[in-house]
């Protein structure tokens, strides 16, 4: 574990999780995906969260595939409801 | 001249106009969208918006950013408003100054539109039986930020 | 609820929002026409305008019924100056408060198109060297009340 | 002559013939056509008006074909310019 990741989470994911932000260490070379799979597998209320949810890296939307960086700021973004 | 926000205090429709007015310009577009008193058949009674502020205040940028490009006028201003809202307050308000009106409408629209798309933002709906729920939204694209083909 | 006027007085876009403002509908659009300071290259220092006025009245009152019926919201407001105006006044304003944004975008661009087609108003511009002329306009269709296919 | 009509010209047609309302009195059974080339038929600056104006026949855009009546309002309208 060398690759420290904060986790911000909105809306109705925060009151699943009963959480706005948590800290994470994943392994070097981790993508968006193995940390969503980290936390879903957790159990709950870690896999309330969906499997392929939209997520935002260091505030720009960013693809499962995305490798993760020395303290990234790892938004989850529930479907959007603005205007 | 792009002003975006995104703010708890209300919005004043007229003060988003006055940020894009300008005597060189002939028509001016103003979109405001108001908190309604039903949803889905349900009687709602206030609304509360969240947001994920500082990068909201990005993808505002991003989106006005793109409208401006794409529609050749660059006058524009956005704010959303954020936190308990009741029925009939402005949820959002858009203003466009354009020399043409064609540019000035299409680029209101293409600001809502890719707002309901991709700020993040959402909505508890409170109901009148003391219910509450958020609202279905919009799964965001991956690539939300530079947009599709607009 | 559709409202509209011929007027001397100035336009206030505030109170033309707040004739068609109501807190069952969500969207609300507000459209600007700005008298500008230059047309086709000639720098403009401000404009005269005319209309048949009680036929103005009834052709306004006709385009606000066509985009009611067309596009399913009757909270419409269409204000039109005449007389002599400054650059950056507003010449027209409409309002349209509406359940849904698509058709308050399309009902008020609806208005603005038909009033620039068939409504019985002229505009003269004051150029800066003193001279003015009566603005090349479109002729309108002999059935225009009744509306084309919008 | 037993058909009178009041004429009113706005804008550039008021201009060109320095009146924005005449009274005519034209044959029964008149056209607004007839009316327009009455007018043009007169002689500068009356032969100024085209030969196809848009009108409005008591406030409501009609045709040149149109029959005139009694008391008949016919608007003669240059190309608008509102908005």
């Amino acid at each position: 574990m060398s690759l420290p990741v904060h986790a911000l989470f909105f809306a109705a994911y925060r009151d699943l999780l009963g959480a706005s932000r948590l800290e994470l260490d994943l392994p070097d070379g981790a993508t968006v995906r193995d940390l969503v799979e980290d936390l879903r597998g957790r159990g709950a209320p870690f896999d309330g969260l969906p499997a392929e949810p939209a997520v935002a890296v260091n505030r720009v939307y960013s693809p499962l595939s995305a490798p993760l960086q020395h303290g990234d700021e790892v938004a989850f973004i529930p479907p959007v409801a603005g205007g | 001249m792009i002003q975006v926000s995104v703010q708890q205090d209300p919005i004043d429709p007229a003060s988003v106009i006055e940020q894009v007015g300008h005597e060189q310009d002939g028509a001016v577009l103003l979109f405001v969208g108001v908190v309604r008193n039903h949803a889905d058949g349900r009687s709602v009674t206030g609304m509360r918006y969240e947001s994920f502020r500082e990068m909201a205040v990005d993808v505002l940028e991003a989106i006005a950013g793109e409208a401006a490009l794409h529609l050749g006028t660059d006058r524009i201003a956005v704010v959303h408003r954020i936190g308990e809202l009741r029925i009939g307050d402005a949820s959002v308000a858009i203003a466009v100054s354009s020399p043409h009106r064609g540019e000035a409408f299409e680029a209101a629209r293409y600001v809502i539109e890719e707002v309901k798309k991709r700020l993040p933002v959402w909505k508890k709906e409170h109901y009148e039986d003391g219910s509450d729920e958020w609202v279905a939204g919009a799964v965001p694209p991956a690539d939300g930020l530079l947009g599709g083909d607009g």
